[in-house]
């Protein structure tokens, strides 16, 4: 039910600030740091100097959050998937100290797939995210188009309302409340934004990091009705987005014909936490002789081939965890809306088995579990 | 009774110093008798010999391991006393008085120098003599030595006695192999040079002494007044030298042009003449660099006579000489480099008293006709320098000759391997790493606070374990620290001690005794990167944690595993059935080893038809000797099919007239010889009269002469076309010219240079015959080479314009290789030719043979298994030819027919991830030891652990790390590098 | 080269007239198969057929408007692992033969059996230019190339110095247009592979003497243009590379050039002469334990993670730049409009003279990292000539 | 008249335990059954990786069987249940991108006892392969 | 210039296993001084040492790298050291290209013997770098 799919994120507790919602993550993370209370904060941050672009960084100077510091905790922008950069950083083992990370809705739903892979470990996690109001597809932050659309995005997100310049998949994304964050940033819907802002401390460690925060503890139902409106126009858009790609062979062939192989969304894809993916393994080095057969069965073949291969496999290899994100959309040189059809894809198998990626650690991936007594009409 | 298995070696120059490591290498023992106080305060002769700037011949020997095995017991301010008995049961007596420190026991931790009370100098009565590869030698000068016993007391190990006992002791050899050192001419033998009557007048040897610490720099010639001379001499002395003085070893033409280049190089504006009489580059690359100094600007001035002047007080010298035109000139330069030869050995007489062995009549020990080493005694042996004047190559194929030729005398290998240590594999195990600091004894307490650097080495992420330990390098020591790391229960170690290149066995040792493999461990130079390099204490601290934080990352990573063996075959294949050839196969044969001898032609022996009677006569008996052997299957009219494999796995096919043949061997043995170069032009072929040498000596054979006798050297020899000098032509042509004499015929030798070399100075007979010499502007080979002309009956030879009638002209022709066969062959082997055609020398003679680290190289495998011999290496008299295949044979002795031959890194090896290995071979190329080879079916490279020397070319050229060493793996080496820099 | 040749002619374009000759290849059954590009279902792009009916050819496109894959990693996929067992001719842009040819010499590529034919290459636009609308993308391109205007083109192939391979002794048979009259072309052969097949084409017809004439004069004339381009081609890039320069040198604005990388690596994907498997930057030797990069972050004060990015880009180049064949694609695929094949070509050139090299013009010349000169490279060797007058150095 | 001349290339992964021993003695008991079945053994149903069916579309096959033993008799304990949801899987994504495959490929358990239920199978799923004609995929080039 | 004098720069050294760590042991045996900010670092050959490694301690937190190996023709495995050559030939280009300061590499051949050339080295080096001044990529957060 729509109530609880925005709601049964929150915890009760919430803490009312008189700072507006950028300078209060600001001054929550740089006190974190000054205090040494965490160890770096994992945010995104400019990078090259005034002229460069946006990337994340482990920040550990404190100033990075000052003012005019490098780090952009909330810039609606998305140059890397942030759950796959924590798994980078936790892969060989928990962090020793406390680790702050500025995450949206499904980089953290990324990593906790990842997590449930054994691909990272969230002890000494912090994990700070936000209600989504979706994020500028990549090409916007060359050219500085990004720049001068933020006032927009603020506007519309204290209206609840999605710029129709931000990524699609973002407009089309139905889980944009964080789950299992220790802190979440009420953005969405939030009046003054620049003035004011919540914070919901959705767990003791988000208690005891943001408790001496300046601000008022407010508990009990929480007005949602903006989230809940925000859904179901997603919901809409959704639904149209999908009906966009059409279905069948030829469809597929024409959506990925101009593929170029360079297997770029795989390598953004934060769940696709492979070393060496298959299709780029020796199981897919063919020699010479296999083409040659194909050749003699079909008069021709493209080369490189395995080109619906790559993304059918890689849709049975990934759909079922896959968070929606849109990097593999974003990095496509191709313009191929890769995302769309994985986020297709992946809904329908995770509703098959009634599976949401990321939502619980403690949820097991459907294709690492079985019931007894299911889907007897598939087996005959 | 059974022959003694062990060899008495006399003497450290380079042949003994080689023969004493083969013999280490295959498992004989052997006494090393010292005539100095030290490891090889003689160690100089091989500055004044080498033409290179550095050296670390010594270095090569693995001494630190057999002592431990056994197999070298070695003696200082060593005097041989009495030799009795026979070869195979020799009873030797000699005394010996040990080094005041002992090196084992020694943990060169300097407390006795800092204790010493006597100042000498720059240092102390006590001093350390570093440049010795072997270790670093304490040495008491015992003139100013006060015996006050202060450096006893303090060290920490006992390992310093300053009064040692003089020792006599007894033993019972097989053999004795006399190797005594090189001896440099005295100041008065050079006085006609000014050595010792000026500061303008130094020897080469002394330029490099002077080069050691910083290799040849501008304040190696730099005068006493500290001014830097801009005109130069280098003179190759013994070419001026009263005969019988100074000796020229082979090389010294070519290292008096090195060191004219190196000046140049360092100085390029200095004005630099080389004075020689004749420039005699005979070995490998010489010519080459004779061409490149003239290019580099270096003048080269031939003379018949020549003195040396300096001014007693001005930094000048006078360059009294006379041009081979007779005219007399003077040229005054500020620093004349003396280049000079060898003293005839001084011990000669002492020896043959002792050992019945005889000398020359030059006084140098007499050898056996043929023989590279056996002297008049059976059993006896002399190398190197003690058996005349020689190139360094020759000296150190001396010394594995030697080892060919003694088997005889030898009884059963007496020195056996020791049991390895079972090594746990720690696979499974949670990371601990334990951080062992050494205080040398207490020594580093002061210099720096360890306590302070353990607390934060047991901080580091990963170290759950660190101490200070008092030592790792003696007998306790080593004990004491394995005991430590087993109750420290770690499974990874950092050791920072001192030098791992002289003590990495020991700690081995002490690791492997805890059970642990090296690949987990690493061994740290605290006192040569840290203590004994800094003073700041901060610094100090930062610089050992950043390199145990190194340690530390990289061991993190390490993984055990367990060394391969591999069988090495002992059977021997012989391509060429020439003299070369039928040496190795004998020798052999000779050794129980099953040889297969390839022979193109139908029958064997080669080109002998240049070969004198007795020449013949010793071929004839190899032959039979080959026949005789059940050991040897001979196959003529034969010829290499095809070849797979690597050192000690060979897999041959060979094409018999009838059915191929198909073998397996572990070495092969190159020796498809070379051919004569025939002459073009010179009316050659087209009159009688002009004929070669080889065809001058059938005449003579054939009682024939005549009146005037002309002689064009270097015909087809040192041209663009063949660059190099073949070695053979200017002896052969004296030799021919000086009976030619005897019988009464005027004889004229037209020549560049005469490249005459060995004990017999035939050039000072021929002169002495009354030969005469016209030398022909040879730089210049287009228009240097005379002209032979028709002149009514006669013929004339025209050289710069003048005519000289000649009834015969005889031409010196050179050597060429057979170019299409070594090809073919080189491509079949996989194994290199060099610029000069010939297949190479075992390894790359940069920048040129005599670099004689590169002869000395102690890696077997370098050469993958092969070994060309005799001409298919390069241009070689009758003897020489058998001392490339002897010294080939003693060479393969070391490695062949072992049954459990572990990789010669053991587990240091090469490795590849093959999953990431993409094929493409680029490491295949640049392995310097065919240790690679790529799977045509998998499509990914393979390693021969047997041939890895583990140099890691193969990781630095790979672009993905699919290569890797074993302790040098991707991730170690990263992770340990930012460490350093955190 | 050889001056073994043909004169394409027809009514309908030269890139009908070569389309006719190839189908005449396959007919002839002088290939058994071409490799070429055609254009996909949906008509937005071009992808590499390896195909044996001549029918299909109608939908080829020898030089199509864009490179959506280097026709160098396509021949790579397709005889990686061995030399296939039909003749093969692969049409393909000089720089993709190149590409070939290097990855031949990493054997990664096994040519035995196939024919690289080469064209006058105008350039291609650049990849997100032309999907913007690929038909209005075709015409302009169709438009350029016609007067060999490379201002659409991408900017590596704006300042190309190698767009005819007619020296190249790797390549088999080239197709020179520039400068020819409408309508015509001559195909030139590179090798004796080549030499063969025009033999086996010639279709004889005219008098054997007045066709060589007309032949030599075609390839002359073709030949003089050709030379002249390049002069100017050459020109332009060493002018654009030393503006390029000007514009990254420099730890300050190098790291503005790559701070918009987002690490997809996909330059290092679509890069031909890249044949690693998996990129050493990908490699667990760069996977560190956290504690690596929270020291690394106290130290610089942040760390830009994912971390290595500029070593990403400096390390690939040290591990290919000497083969880099300037050929763009890294360019097209960056996500983040950063100029990587600029910049690579940039490094490429620069490296490649340092160490006397040309990638992918012949397939003798030993690639320079496995090969060495004993007496080269001296000014990379600091000189020693006297002892360094320090105070500090004294014994203690 | 092209249909029937169709005969299909249906590629079959039969589990070890049951059904390959299933086909097996239907070949001994000489049963009657179409020879479109192209038989490959893996030890268990569950060895069967979505990628094996997709490389046999996409090589040209008409149809793919998987078949192993009944639920609860898995030689394995459990391999043919998580075969059964790797098939759903991959039938849920077929389904969603509307790629016929998706009814081209079929699970089923056979016990080892069950021959003639084999051949039934087999008989069905060749009918209804050759009643869906030649996969569309075998005539794509730019696959 | 304050600055100047107070920045103590961090240099590695890579020698290799046979002549440059020789050449320090020599000049540990010697007595001889070095600055302690210079840090060695071995690798069993010049030639063994990939371009990466080279650049990495440059992004890293180093301000400048030096190696040595074996003289032309002392290499303990040949070639080693010509091939180092190359490499390092690469290096300093794209270093050059890139504007990244070639000079903070150099290249220079120590032998065993050779303390005094060692100590030199890094002292001279050390100074060089000095003057140079602290290489900028070293405190980037950006790289």
């Amino acid at each position: 039910m729509p109530e609880g799919a925005t709601s049964s994120a929150f915890a009760s507790e919430r803490l009312q600030i008189n700072q507006g919602a950028e300078e209060t993550v600001r001054e929550l993370l740089r006190s974190l740091l000054e205090s040494g209370k965490v160890n770096a904060v994992l945010a995104l941050g400019r990078t090259g100097g005034p002229s460069g672009g946006v990337a994340y960084s482990l920040f550990r100077d404190p100033e990075a959050f000052g003012a005019d510091g490098d780090a952009l905790p909330l810039l609606p922008f998305m140059p890397a998937n942030a759950g796959g950069l924590l798994s980078r950083l936790t892969l060989e083992g928990p962090v020793a100290e406390p680790v702050a990370a500025v995450v949206k809705p499904c980089e953290l739903r990324a990593f906790i797939e990842l997590v449930k892979l054994s691909q990272g470990n969230l002890d000494n996690i912090l994990l700070i995210s936000s209600t989504c109001g979706g994020v500028y597809p990549l090409d916007m932050g060359i050219d500085g188009s990004l720049e001068k659309k933020l006032p927009t995005y603020w506007e519309r997100m204290e209206q609840g309302e999605l710029d129709d310049d931000v990524r699609p998949t973002c407009r089309a994304c139905e889980s944009f409340v964080p789950e299992g964050a220790d802190i979440t940033v009420a953005l969405l819907g939030e009046a003054d934004l620049d003035t004011q802002c919540t914070l919901h401390l959705n767990t003791e460690r988000g208690a005891a990091f943001a408790g001496d925060m300046e601000g008022t503890t407010v508990s009990g139902k929480r007005d949602s009705e903006a989230l809940e409106r925000s859904l179901d126009e997603r919901k809409a858009f959704r639904e149209e987005l999908f009906a966009g790609v059409g279905v069948g062979l030829k469809d597929l062939i024409h959506t990925f014909g101009r593929c170029i192989g360079c297997h770029g969304c795989k390598t953004v894809c934060p769940i696709c936490y492979c070393r060496l993916c298959y299709f780029d393994s020796q199981n897919c080095e063919r020699p010479a002789g296999f083409y040659e057969g194909e050749l003699a069965r079909k008069g021709g073949l493209r080369v490189p081939s395995d080109t619906v291969y790559f993304q059918l496999g890689r849709m049975a290899h990934m759909a079922i965890s896959c968070v929606g994100c849109g990097m593999c959309t974003d990095v496509c040189p191709a313009d191929i809306p890769v995302s769309t059809m994985f986020s297709k894809v992946g809904a329908a198998a995770q509703a098959v088995f009634d599976y949401q990626p990321g939502r619980d650690v403690t949820e097991e991936i459907p294709l690492r579990t079985f019931e007894e007594e299911e889907f007897t009409e598939v087996a005959t | 009774m059974p022959n003694e298995s062990t060899v008495l070696i006399y003497g450290t120059n380079l042949g003994g110093y080689r023969a004493a490591y083969a013999l280490g290498k295959r498992g004989h023992k052997f006494i090393l008798l010292n005539r100095g106080s030290y490891v090889d305060e003689e160690k100089y002769q091989a500055l004044a010999q080498l033409p290179l700037d550095f050296c670390w011949i010594c270095g090569h020997m693995p001494q630190r391991a057999f002592k431990a095995s056994g197999a070298m017991q070695d003696c200082y301010n060593a005097q041989l006393l009495a030799v009795s008995g026979e070869a195979g049961h020799f009873h030797v007596k000699f005394k010996k008085r040990d080094k005041p420190v002992n090196n084992f026991a020694c943990t060169e931790c300097d407390q006795c120098i800092e204790v010493c009370p006597v100042e000498v100098g720059e240092g102390k009565a006590i001093r350390v003599v570093p440049e010795a590869g072997w270790e670093n030698c304490y040495v008491i000068d015992f003139e100013h030595c006060t015996r006050c016993g202060a450096c006893e007391e303090v060290c920490p190990t006992g390992a310093l006695k300053v009064e040692r006992p003089e020792e006599v002791v007894e033993a019972d050899v097989g053999a004795i192999l006399l190797a005594d050192a090189f001896e440099e001419p005295s100041d008065d033998d050079l006085r006609d040079f000014g050595l010792g009557q000026g500061p303008s007048v130094i020897r080469n040897s002394e330029v490099a002494r002077r080069s050691l610490l910083t290799n040849f720099v501008r304040d190696s010639v730099r005068l006493p007044s500290g001014r830097m001379p801009q005109t130069f001499a280098v003179i190759v002395t013994p070419h001026f030298n009263r005969p019988g003085v100074e000796y020229e070893n082979y090389n010294l033409s070519v290292s008096a042009i090195y060191r004219a280049i190196r000046l140049k190089e360092i100085l390029p504006e200095a004005e630099v003449t080389v004075f020689l009489h004749d420039y005699r580059g005979t070995g490998k690359g010489h010519h080459q660099w004779y061409m490149k100094a003239l290019d580099a600007g270096v003048r080269v001035e031939r003379a018949e006579t020549l003195s040396v002047v300096p001014d007693e007080t001005v930094e000048e010298a006078a360059i009294h000489y006379t041009s081979l035109e007779g005219e007399s000139r003077t040229q005054s330069v500020e620093l004349a480099i003396l280049v000079t030869g060898q003293s005839p050995p001084s011990q000669m007489e002492e020896l043959s008293r002792l050992t019945g062995v005889q000398a020359d009549e030059n006084g140098f020990c007499r050898l056996r006709p043929f023989s590279c080493c056996e002297t008049d005694v059976d059993g006896v042996f002399a190398v190197g320098e003690l058996t005349g004047p020689k190139g360094n190559p020759e000296t150190v194929w001396d010394g594995c000759a030697a080892l060919t030729e003694m088997q005889r005398y030898l009884g059963e290998k007496n020195v056996a391997p020791g049991a390895a240590p079972s090594l746990r594999d720690v696979a499974g195990e949670p990371t601990r790493v334990g951080v062992f600091i050494c205080s040398c004894f207490g020594q580093f307490d002061d210099r720096m606070d360890l306590p302070g650097l353990v607390e934060r080495a047991r901080a580091l992420p990963g170290v759950s374990h660190a101490e200070i330990i008092e030592g790792c390098c003696t007998g306790p020591t080593i004990q004491a620290t394995a005991e430590r790391i087993k109750e420290s229960g770690v499974n990874r170690v950092v050791l920072a001690t001192c030098t791992p290149l002289q003590k990495k066995g020991k700690y081995d040792k002490a690791v492997m005794t805890a059970g642990l493999s090296p690949l987990l461990c690493e061994y740290l130079r605290f006192r040569e990167d840290v203590i004994q390099v800094h003073t700041d204490p901060e610094g100090m601290l930062m610089k050992s944690l950043a390199l145990i934080r190194g340690a530390v990352e990289k061991v993190k990573r390490g993984r055990h595993v367990s060394p391969l063996v591999d069988t090495f075959d002992g059977r021997a294949l012989v391509v060429g059935g020439g003299l070369a050839g039928l040496t190795a196969a004998t020798e052999i044969a000779a050794n129980g080893f099953p040889v297969v001898l390839v022979e193109r032609e139908n029958e064997l022996g080669g080109q002998t038809k240049y070969l004198d009677e007795e020449q013949r006569e010793y071929v004839k008996g190899l032959i039979s000797s080959v026949n005789a052997s059940d050991n040897i299957a001979c196959y003529t009219q034969a010829k290499l099919g095809q070849v797979e494999g690597y050192a000690g796995n060979y897999h041959a096919v060979i094409e018999t007239p009838t059915t191929p043949v198909s073998v397996d061997a572990g070495v092969i043995f190159v020796a498809t010889g070379a051919q004569e170069s025939l002459p073009q032009g010179f009316l050659y072929g087209e009159d009688p009269a002009v004929m070669t040498q080889a065809e001058l000596a059938e005449r003579m054979k054939g009682g024939e002469t005549a009146d005037h006798v002309a002689m064009i050297q270097c015909v087809g020899s040192r041209t663009p076309e063949v660059p190099y000098c073949s070695r053979l032509c200017c002896n052969q042509a004296l030799e021919h010219a000086i009976l030619l004499r005897e019988q009464g015929a005027e004889v004229t030798v037209f020549y560049r240079d005469i490249a005459s070399y060995g004990k017999t100075n035939y050039y000072r007979l021929a002169k002495e015959a009354g030969v005469s010499f016209i030398r022909f502007p040879g730089d210049d080979v287009e228009t240097g080479y005379p002209e032979v002309r028709r002149n009514g009956a006669g013929l004339e030879v025209v050289s710069e314009g003048e005519s000289h009638p000649a009834d015969w002209v005889v031409l010196s022709t050179g050597i060429v290789p057979d170019a299409e066969n070594n090809e073919a062959l080189s491509e079949l082997l996989g194994y290199p030719l060099d610029y000069e055609g010939f297949f190479s020398s075992d390894i790359s003679n940069y920048p040129y043979e005599e670099a004689i680290k590169k002869l000395t190289k102690p890696f077997e495998l370098g050469s993958n298994g092969i070994f060309p011999v005799g001409l298919a290496h390069s241009p070689r008299s009758f003897e020489e030819t058998i001392l490339t295949a002897k010294d080939a044979v003693g060479r393969a002795l070391v490695v062949i027919g072992k049954n459990k031959m572990p990789p010669p890194n053991k587990m240091f090896v090469a490795a590849v991830h093959e999953s990431l290995c993409m094929g493409c071979g680029v490491c295949v190329d640049v392995c310097p030891y065919g240790a690679r080879v790529i799977d045509e079916i998998e499509r990914v490279v393979k390693i021969r652990p047997f041939l890895c020397d583990s140099c890691g070319s193969c990781v630095a050229i790979c672009p993905n790390n699919a290569s890797y060493l074993q302790d040098f793996k991707g991730e170690q080496s990263v992770a340990a590098l930012d460490a350093l820099l955190v | 080269m050889s001056d073994n040749g043909i004169v394409l002619a027809a009514e309908d374009g030269v890139e009908a007239a070569f389309i006719g000759w190839l189908k005449e290849t396959l007919n002839k059954n002088i290939f058994d198969a071409l490799l070429i590009p055609v254009g996909t279902p949906a008509g937005d792009s071009f992808a590499y057929l390896l195909l044996q009916e001549p029918a299909i050819l109608d939908s080829a496109s020898p030089l199509p408007p864009v490179m959506p894959v280097q026709g160098g990693k396509a021949i790579g996929r397709l005889t990686m692992r061995e030399n296939p067992s039909k003749r093969i001719a692969a049409v393909v842009r000089p720089c993709e033969a190149r590409a070939a040819i290097e990855l031949s010499k990493l054997e990664q590529a096994h040519l035995d059996n196939v024919c690289l034919i080469t064209l006058d290459c105008p350039g291609v636009l650049p990849l997100a230019d032309y999907l913007v609308d690929p038909v209005a993308g075709a015409a302009r391109f169709k438009e350029a190339s016609a007067q060999w205007d490379r201002s659409p083109m991408r900017p590596t192939c704006q300042v190309c110095d190698h767009f005819s391979l007619r020296q190249a002794p790797g390549c088999d048979l080239h197709v020179g247009t520039l400068g020819c009259p409408d309508g015509t072309a001559v195909v030139v052969a590179g090798s004796s592979k080549g030499d063969h097949v025009l033999e086996q084409m010639d279709m004889g017809g005219q008098d054997e003497d007045e066709q060589a004439d007309f032949l030599n004069t075609a390839v002359t004339d073709w030949g003089t243009q050709v030379e002249q381009v390049e002069e100017a081609q050459t020109e332009r890039r060493r002018q654009a590379q030393e503006d390029l320069r000007e514009e990254i040198a420099g730890a300050e604005k190098l790291l503005g050039v790559f701070s918009s990388c987002i690490n997809c690596h996909n330059c290092q994907r679509v890069c031909p002469v890249c044949y690693c498997r998996q990129c050493y930057f990908e490699s667990a030797a760069l996977k560190l334990p956290a504690e690596n990069y929270l020291a690394r972050a106290e130290r610089k004060g942040a760390l830009r993670f994912s971390p290595d990015t500029l070593l990403f880009h400096i390390g690939r180049a040290s591990h290919m730049a000497l083969s880099c064949v300037s050929c763009g694609a890294c360019e097209d695929a960056c996500p983040m409009d950063i100029p990587v094949g600029q910049v690579f070509s940039l490094l490429g050139d620069r490296a490649q003279k340092a160490l006397g090299y040309v990638a992918g013009t012949s397939l003798e010349d030993p690639l320079p990292l496995v090969s060495y000169e004993m007496d080269e490279l001296h000014e990379v060797e600091q000189p020693y000539v006297e002892v360094y007058p320090n105070q500090e150095v004294q014994d203690a | 008249m092209e249909e029937q001349a169709f005969t299909p290339t249906i590629v079959g992964f039969l589990c070890n335990w049951c059904t390959y021993a299933a086909a097996d003695s239907a070949g001994v008991s000489r049963f009657k059954m179409p020879p479109s079945v192209m038989v490959v053994r893996v030890m268990c149903s569950g060895r069967v990786d979505p990628l094996f069916v997709l490389t046999a579309f996409l090589l040209g096959a008409d149809g793919v069987l998987i078949s192993g033993c009944w639920p609860g008799q898995c030689h394995y304990q459990t391999g043919n249940l998580q075969a059964r949801r790797r098939t759903t899987l991959l039938k849920s994504i077929f389904d969603t991108l509307g790629l016929e495959m998706g009814d081209r490929f079929r699970l089923s358990w056979i016990s080892s006892s069950e021959a003639p239920r084999f051949v039934q199978v087999v008989k069905e799923f060749d009918k209804q392969i050759t009643d869906l004609g030649p996969s569309p995929i075998q005539d794509e080039l730019f696959l | 210039m304050s600055e100047e004098r107070e920045f103590v720069p961090k240099i590695v050294y890579f020698m290799c296993s046979w002549c440059g760590t020789g050449g320090a042991e020599t000049a540990a045996a010697h007595h001889l001084r070095y600055p302690e900010n210079v840090i060695p670092s071995r690798v069993n050959c010049t030639g063994a040492l990939p371009a990466v490694h080279v650049i990495r301690p440059l992004i890293e937190g180093a301000d400048g790298v030096v190696i040595s190996g074996c003289h032309p023709g002392d290499c303990h495995y040949d070639d080693g050291n010509f091939r180092a050559r190359r490499r390092v030939a690469l290096v300093k280009s794209l270093l050059d290209t890139l504007g990244l300061e070639p000079e903070r590499v150099w290249f220079r051949y120590v032998a065993h013997g050779e303390g005094r050339r060692f100590v030199d080295t890094a002292a001279e080096f050390n100074d060089h770098i000095t003057r140079l001044g602290p290489n900028p990529l070293k405190t980037r957060s950006d790289t």
